[in-house]
């Protein structure tokens, strides 16, 4: 990864040098070791804070919504994944395509500092990444981790390597598969619950929620100008939970406004301070959407038309899951 | 011993075909290069094991006269696959024990020297088990 | 919050029906003009279309203390609108699936089709679903529970 | 242009012209077969039944082959190619039997149908292109009337095959235009010889047979070309003696007009 | 300050008997907000009206709740009722106490309380309402027809008939589309010419049509009322005000090898060319492709020979823009092309025709004058086989799925025909079934049968092997449980009808919307089926779905009757129950339009004021048409943000209803 940093900062080095862009939407370090927050470099001077590395895992397409309507060119720097969220929002115009160079970049798979911090770390002065190992520098002495081992969740099932969208790529001679699993397996677990089970999981999960927003604050779908969840006039305008079910409902109708348009990228589960899974109400819309109507996956082109905005005269009726066996 | 109702949905699994998207139109048995070798005709499979006529096809000639030419599956215009009916139907016997057709101590009068080894492996395949 | 028992203490549900305009209302007419009975428990709301119907109104009833909600529109291929219920077919099959997934009785919720014609089927398809929602019985899992506390 | 080849049984024995000749050419046009190490008969019908799982491994195993030297899979026979071809569709469209196949073999890296399968015709007309051909041809086979037969096995089904128009297919006459012949086109071109039936029930092989070459000859050809050695030995050795045309590989005449001969 | 009115109708006993309606009228005296309740015997009276009326005007109501029968009964007279005390008609609710209350319930109590829910669900919605005004737009009266074949001709006649003007826009160099190709016509036998061509030649003098030949319609914008249309005249270097149709320059041309396209290529004809001898117009024009001069630059014959001096080689295409009220799509059918049933030997011998090509062959003005010929060899042909079905009814890539209507009755036709004219010549027909439903259909099949003999065969033809000049059938007899072999002259193929190919152009260009079949989609498949859901775009022959001539006929004379209809009117009131789009929350995702099936959503770029040094920025925000939206409400949902949202049926309004029920 060290090179590929090396060739993304010499490549919007020339960029800045060449004038074709006059902004860089990148990384930069934050308070900590493993704080990196993304960042608009105006100078090839400022891109000495620029960092590339496993924790660079903020998508940075949503920024564009703001950026691409600034004067002038912005890179912006795409992982595989980020290059879905591109495309989608490419294909709801919300972001400015011509003021854009895309560059896709590599990925090995991003870390999860929760991970690291839950096998006991303490005091880290340093973290160093090499290769398929990851080195905790502490005050108390080296940890060794299996890059696998502390991957985030989402980078266990990737989606692929290959970006969909993009001006310019720059990749590592030696590519990285991550995935280990499928990412509807915990779906599947939770499908294969009883309902009260299943209630229980999702009321304990859900009513950690203290109503922050950062799920929404970071995911490149929910953009809309603002929230009916915000909006007075909407009848549903809530602060915070007043009673236990309005938690319920902000998730359900979150996830419902991003069905079919939701990439999977997973920022929301990792953002959310609270550690709700979030990211498995967005699956089981994609699964039920992949069983029901045919794979899609958002944001792997600009045009097709979303699942949601679609119909087959042949559609399964909404029967069909009333007459699901089991119990209820 | 297996009802001829069960023998059919078998059959309709294992072939993949669903006989209820023939509109009989004929056209398969119109098109077939060993028709007057048959007794049977491949609209006849497809509607007899729709109807679960099975036990009268395990007795038919035309399942060992079908030539695997395949111009029925690709003339249809439902996109039945008499063809594919025919084989799941051959199976039905030749997976029973003792039911192979081709026995292997009858092959060598039938060699001649020019014979390709593929006429040989192809008809094991075809008509034993 | 709505009274949910009978004087002899049976469980009444309470039972939002959205129904729209062109052909469902019409049926549920039809089935008033044929006098046939259905449970007092279901309350219409009209709406143009069944695609009109928005997630958060069926989620608004249950947080209300609604017991079933259920959508009713023309048949598929129908539509006063041509495609309209097509839409809201989708839509309702994966908030349907996604109730189930969240614990929520599946049969609590209910797409029907119904024509301005089927007066009968109508009234079947509310008899049918009152049963349902009464032997469910209230709907603990999704009513407002606070509301319920300043009944006590 | 690399390929790994995949020759089959009967081009090992019987067969030997067909794969010679074909390798002969290969050479003066710059394809490379490399044939797979280790290649098992295909079985030479394609079992059509969904669960049918033990027939089709070897097939697979060949794709994975080729997979892993990374090449497309080049076959000659009409009846590998077929087998093959259709046994690859199955493995990229059918969960169950990719399923239970991949269960039964355990490869390092599951096999879903992503080899190539061309057959030697096709890479003369997309890899190496007629007009290419036509130029290197040395000995143009001037006057000659061809009949070229297609059979079953090449075009159908033409969904899955996707190898010419199923029922009016033009590559093997534009072989035989670019070898500087004349094409002979004749209706039975894709209709059956029989071949599959000969050892069971001769008289419909005979029948077929000579319906297919009395069309040829009808139609004013000198001889009948192939890519199949079981057409080849069906349409010569089952032709009723008076209509009988000579029934030559299309390898053979490739290499004649090479001039590798 | 809200000041609502409630009235309660006992509709004599029908809502009296089990809701007591003075308990329903005293609890909505309750609601906050309501100022005045009653209860009246009738309300639909002129009584119970003027009641309501003083009410209104004693109360200085702001909205008014009326609990009585469906609104479908009778909304629409109370609307008037309370317009007429000067309220806006749209700050009215029902409750509907009578057809789902009081007729389905036995109880009075239960009829009470529930009667008491729904007025008050009524109130709750009524203090959200807000006065609509339907929205008024004028009516430009002349109407476009596109395509100029027979669907197009009849609609144009009869709406001009009524007074208004018509455009024809036909591609081809005359009107007249396929019934001009066609002999005969099934079941009368009546010759095509004999009926078709006087009528081109009345849509040509009709001083209230106007045809444009050789030309395409380009854009077309606007709504109902108000379209704007581009037309593309294409140039055909021979001005049209000057040709007389002499025909001097066609028997001059020295370029005389191009494939005829009225004979379907079964012969040819020069650059220079009038379609036929009955084409309207009956103007020349030039095959830019083939001309000589316009090649080479050399030639110029035909300019010297025209004494009306009409040829203009340098010609150029031309854009007319015109407006228009309505638009009529009658784009027609082609047959579909035969090249993937090569089993049926079609590119392989000349002597494999279609049923079109075989019009051709028979007809007087054809390229063998009327005698029926083999292609081949112009001998006689003395058996011919007809294959019906090739490419409809079809599961696969190959064809249609959908059966194309008209052949079964054609192929009888041409089986008599051919009976009757070479009794001498067999004629069997390969059928899968014969259908015939229309008025004198089946016994024309009969007669086709019992009087001529002709030979009907249930089963399909597998191959066609063109063998020593003839073509071997080979077929299956279902009936006789055999496969048949015939040694056949010539065979004919029933050949699918598809949708013109521009179909799918015209149908973008008018936001109407075409199934996966390419035909386009009718408002309603049973009740509106000559409209297309777009308003203003109305649906004419077989642009619609397979048809023959007189359904046809039958169809664009009702596709006329719609567009006299509508040019009738002056001014279009259009429902104000319809989207808007709140700007200051659209992103402008589109998710809206997609779901549209009116094409009423298009977008624009509007400058917002925002926090920061921009101060400003350009957002793309979606614009409802309200002529066009019809008020479903599907974009109210596929938005997010909640800034698309449906007058009427608001979504607050719609929440305040469910609050109200679950109180």
């Amino acid at each position: 990864m060290q090179e590929i940093f090396g060739l993304i900062k010499e490549k919007a080095e020339k960029l800045f040098a060449d004038g074709s862009v006059n902004r860089v939407l990148g990384w930069k370090k934050g308070e900590t070791e493993y704080d990196r927050i993304p960042s608009v470099f105006e100078s090839a001077e400022e891109l000495e804070e620029f960092v590339y590395d496993g924790f660079c895992a903020a998508n940075l397409s949503k920024y564009l919504i703001r950026e691409s309507r600034e004067d002038g060119k912005i890179a912006v720097l795409l992982k595989p994944c980020d290059s879905y969220s591109f495309n989608q929002l490419v294909k709801e115009h919300r972001i400015k395509r011509d003021n854009i160079y895309a560059i896709g970049i590599d990925c090995d798979g991003k870390l999860d500092i929760d991970k690291i911090k839950a096998a006991g770390v303490k005091a880290i002065q340093s973290i160093e990444e090499n290769g398929s190992e990851v080195i905790v520098h502490t005050l108390y002495g080296d940890k060794k981790f299996n890059r696998q081992d502390v991957l985030l969740e989402r980078c266990l099932c990737c989606k692929g390597k290959d970006h969909v969208s993009g001006d310019e790529f720059i990749l590592a001679q030696n590519r990285v598969d991550t995935t280990v699993k499928d990412r509807f397996e915990d779906v599947r677990k939770l499908e294969a619950m009883t309902p009260d089970e299943r209630f229980e999981f999702w009321r304990s999960e859900l009513s950690k929620c203290i109503r922050c927003n950062a799920c929404r604050n970071v995911c490149p779908a929910c953009n809309c100008i603002k929230c009916v969840f915000d909006n007075e006039d909407s009848g549903v305008a809530a602060k915070a939970n007043v009673d236990t079910f309005e938690e319920n409902m902000f998730h359900i109708i979150r996830a419902f406004h991003v069905a079919g348009r939701c990439t999977d990228c997973g920022e929301c589960s990792r953002v959310c301070p609270q550690h709700i899974p979030l990211h498995l109400l967005n699956r089981k819309f994609i699964k039920d959407i992949d069983e029901l109507y045919g794979e899609f996956k958002a944001g792997a082109d600009t045009e097709t038309k979303g699942p949601l905005t679609d119909y087959r005269t042949g559609d399964a009726e909404p029967s069909l899951i009333s007459d699901r066996g089991g119990s209820n | 011993m297996q009802t001829e109702k069960e023998m059919a949905n078998d059959i309709i699994r294992r072939s993949g075909v669903n006989p209820l998207k023939c509109m009989k139109c004929g056209k398969c048995s119109g098109t077939c290069p060993a028709y007057e070798d048959m007794d049977y005709h491949p609209h006849q499979f497809v509607s007899m094991v729709q109807k679960g006529r099975i036990n009268e096809l395990l007795q038919s000639k035309s399942i060992w006269t079908c030539l695997s030419c395949f111009a029925c599956i690709e003339r249809c215009p439902r996109s039945v696959e008499p063809a594919k009916i025919i084989e799941a139907v051959r199976l039905e016997l030749i997976r029973r024990q003792g039911c192979n057709h081709l026995k292997s101590d009858a092959i060598p009068e039938l060699l001649d020297d020019k014979l390709p080894q593929q006429a040989i492996v192809s008809a094991f395949r075809k008509y034993s088990k | 919050m709505p009274v949910k028992t009978t004087e002899n203490g049976e469980f009444k549900p309470l039972i939002v029906a959205f129904c729209c305009n062109w052909c469902s209302y019409a049926g549920a007419d039809l089935a008033g003009t044929s006098r046939l009975s259905y449970p007092a428990d279901v309350k219409i709301i009209r709406v143009p279309c069944s695609c009109r119907v928005n997630p958060l109104f069926i989620l608004r009833a249950f947080q209300r203390g609604a017991d079933g909600v259920i959508i009713c529109g023309c048949h598929p291929g129908d539509c006063h609108y041509t495609t309209g219920n097509y839409y809201a077919r989708r839509r309702m099959t994966l908030l349907f699936s996604m109730l189930d997934y969240l614990g929520i009785e599946r049969k609590r919720t209910r797409v029907e089709w119904v024509s301005a014609a089927e007066g009968v089927r109508f009234s079947e398809v509310m008899n049918d679903f009152a049963k349902h929602i009464t032997e469910l019985g209230e709907n603990k899992k999704l009513e407002d529970l606070r509301c319920k506390k300043s009944l006590d | 242009m690399t390929f790994s080849y995949y020759p089959g049984c009967t081009l090992k024995t019987k067969a030997k012209d067909l794969d010679m000749y074909a390798r002969r050419s290969a050479q003066a046009l710059g394809i490379d077969m490399q044939e797979l190490a280790e290649w098992q008969c295909c079985g030479a019908v394609y079992p059509q039944a969904k669960d049918e799982i033990a027939t089709k491994l070897s097939s697979v195993r060949a794709l994975m082959s080729a997979r892993d030297a990374g090449h497309d899979l080049m076959t000659l026979c009409s009846a590998c190619h077929h087998v093959i071809k259709r046994v690859n569709n199955d493995m990229a469209t059918d969960t169950d039997i990719r399923m239970k196949v991949n269960n039964y073999i355990k490869p390092e890296l599951e096999y879903s149908g992503e080899t190539k399968v061309v057959h030697y015709l096709e890479v003369l007309r997309d890899y190496v292109g007629f007009d290419e051909l036509a130029k290197k041809v040395v000995n143009p086979l001037k006057g000659k009337k061809i009949a070229a037969y297609y059979g079953c096995l090449l075009l159908r089904p033409g969904s899955v095959m996707q190898f010419d128009d199923a029922e009016n297919p033009s590559i093997m006459e534009d072989l035989i235009k670019a070898m500087g012949a004349t094409p002979v086109l004749y209706a039975n071109r894709n209709e059956c010889c029989g071949g599959y039936v000969t050892l069971e029930n001769r008289p419909t092989a005979q029948r077929r047979a000579t319906s297919v070459v009395s069309s040829a000859k009808a139609a004013g050809a000198d001889c009948i070309i192939t890519a199949c050695p079981l057409c080849m030995y069906n349409l010569d050795a089952n032709c009723d003696e008076s209509q009988k045309l000579p029934i030559i590989y299309f390898t053979e005449l490739l290499a004649e007009a090479l001039g590798v001969k | 300050m809200h000041r609502i009115g409630v009235f309660v109708c006992w509709c004599g006993t029908n809502i009296a008997a089990t809701v007591d309606v003075k308990a329903v009228a005293e609890a909505a005296r309750k609601e906050p907000g309501v100022v005045f309740a009653t209860d009246y015997q009738y309300m639909c009276s002129e009584a119970g009206q003027a009641l309501i009326r003083q009410a209104i005007k004693d109360n200085a109501l702001t909205g008014v709740v009326i609990c009585s029968c469906s609104p479908r009964m009778h909304e629409a007279t109370f609307r008037k009722t309370v317009q007429a005390a000067g309220l806006n008609p749209y700050m009215l609710e029902i409750a509907n106490i009578r057809e789902q209350c009081s007729w389905i319930h036995k109880d009075i109590k239960e009829g009470t309380e529930k009667a008491i829910i729904l007025a008050r669900t009524a109130i709750a919605k009524v203090m959200l309402n807000k006065p609509l005004t339907a929205g008024e737009s004028a009516v430009t009266k002349r109407a476009l027809v596109i395509g100029g074949g027979i669907a197009g001709i009849q609609s144009a006649l009869d709406i001009a008939e009524a007074g208004y003007e018509v455009d024809i826009v036909e591609k081809q160099p005359t009107i007249g589309g396929k019934m001009t190709q066609i002999d005969k016509t099934f079941p009368t036998l009546d010759c095509a010419a004999c009926i078709l061509t006087p009528k081109m030649v009345d849509a040509a003098q009709n001083e209230k049509i106007k045809i444009f030949s050789y030309s395409q319609v380009e854009e077309v914008k606007g709504f109902v009322g108000s379209f704007k249309a581009k037309i593309r005249k294409k140039a055909r270097f021979v001005d049209e005000n000057l040709c007389t149709g002499c025909g001097d320059c066609t028997s001059k041309c020295p370029s005389k090898k191009n494939k005829n396209e009225f004979n379907l290529g079964l012969d040819n004809r020069p650059a220079i060319y009038i379609p036929f001898a009955q084409a309207v117009p009956k103007v020349a024009v030039i095959d830019a492709e083939a001309c000589i001069k316009k090649k080479t630059g050399k030639c110029g014959l035909c300019e010297k020979v025209c004494s009306a001096g009409a040829i203009k080689y340098d010609q150029q295409d031309e854009i007319i823009e015109r407006e228009y009220g309505a638009i009529v799509v009658a784009t027609g059918f082609n047959p579909i092309k035969l090249d993937k049933y090569d089993e049926y030997a079609y590119s392989q011998s000349p002597d494999v025709v279609t049923s079109l090509e075989l019009e051709r062959l028979m007809n007087a003005a054809g390229p063998t004058q009327g005698t029926l010929l083999r292609p081949s060899d112009g001998t006689h042909p003395h058996t011919i086989v007809f294959i019906q079905c090739v490419g409809s009814r079809c599961d696969d890539a190959r064809g249609k799925s959908y059966c194309s209507k008209i052949c079964c009755m054609y192929t009888a036709k041409h089986a008599m025909l051919i009976r009757e004219k070479y009794p001498d010549t067999d004629v069997h027909v390969f059928y899968i079934d014969v259908r015939t439903p229309g008025k004198n259909f089946d016994e024309f099949y009969r007669r086709a049968v019992e009087q001529y003999g002709v030979d009907y065969i249930k089963g399909m033809v597998g191959k066609v092997i063109p063998h020593d000049g003839k073509l071997l059938v080979q077929g299956s007899d279902l009936i006789s449980n055999e496969q048949v072999k015939i040694d056949a002259d010539m065979v004919v193929l029933a050949a699918a009808i598809e949708p013109d190919p521009t179909a799918r152009s015209v149908a973008t260009m008018l936001t109407a919307s075409i199934d996966t079949n390419d035909f386009f989609t009718e408002a309603h498949p049973k009740l509106r089926p000559v409209e297309s859901p777009t308003a203003g775009v109305f649906l004419s022959g077989v642009c619609q779905g397979p048809k023959d001539i007189p359904e046809t006929v039958a169809q664009a004379s009702a596709c006329a009757a719609k567009v006299i209809g509508l040019l009738a009117k002056d001014k279009l009131l259009s429902n104000p129950c319809v989207a808007r789009a709140d700007e200051s929350l659209c992103s402008g995702c589109s998710v809206c339009q997609n779901v549209c099936p009116y094409g009423a959503i298009t977008y624009e770029d509007r400058e917002f004021r925002i926090p920061g040094p921009k101060r400003s920025e350009i957002r793309r925000v979606a614009q409802v048409n309200e002529a066009v939206c019809q008020g479903c409400g599907a974009c109210t949902v596929a938005c997010p943000s909640g800034a698309m949202d449906l007058k009427g049926f608001s979504t607050k309004q719609i929440m305040a209803e469910v609050d109200a029920i679950c109180r």
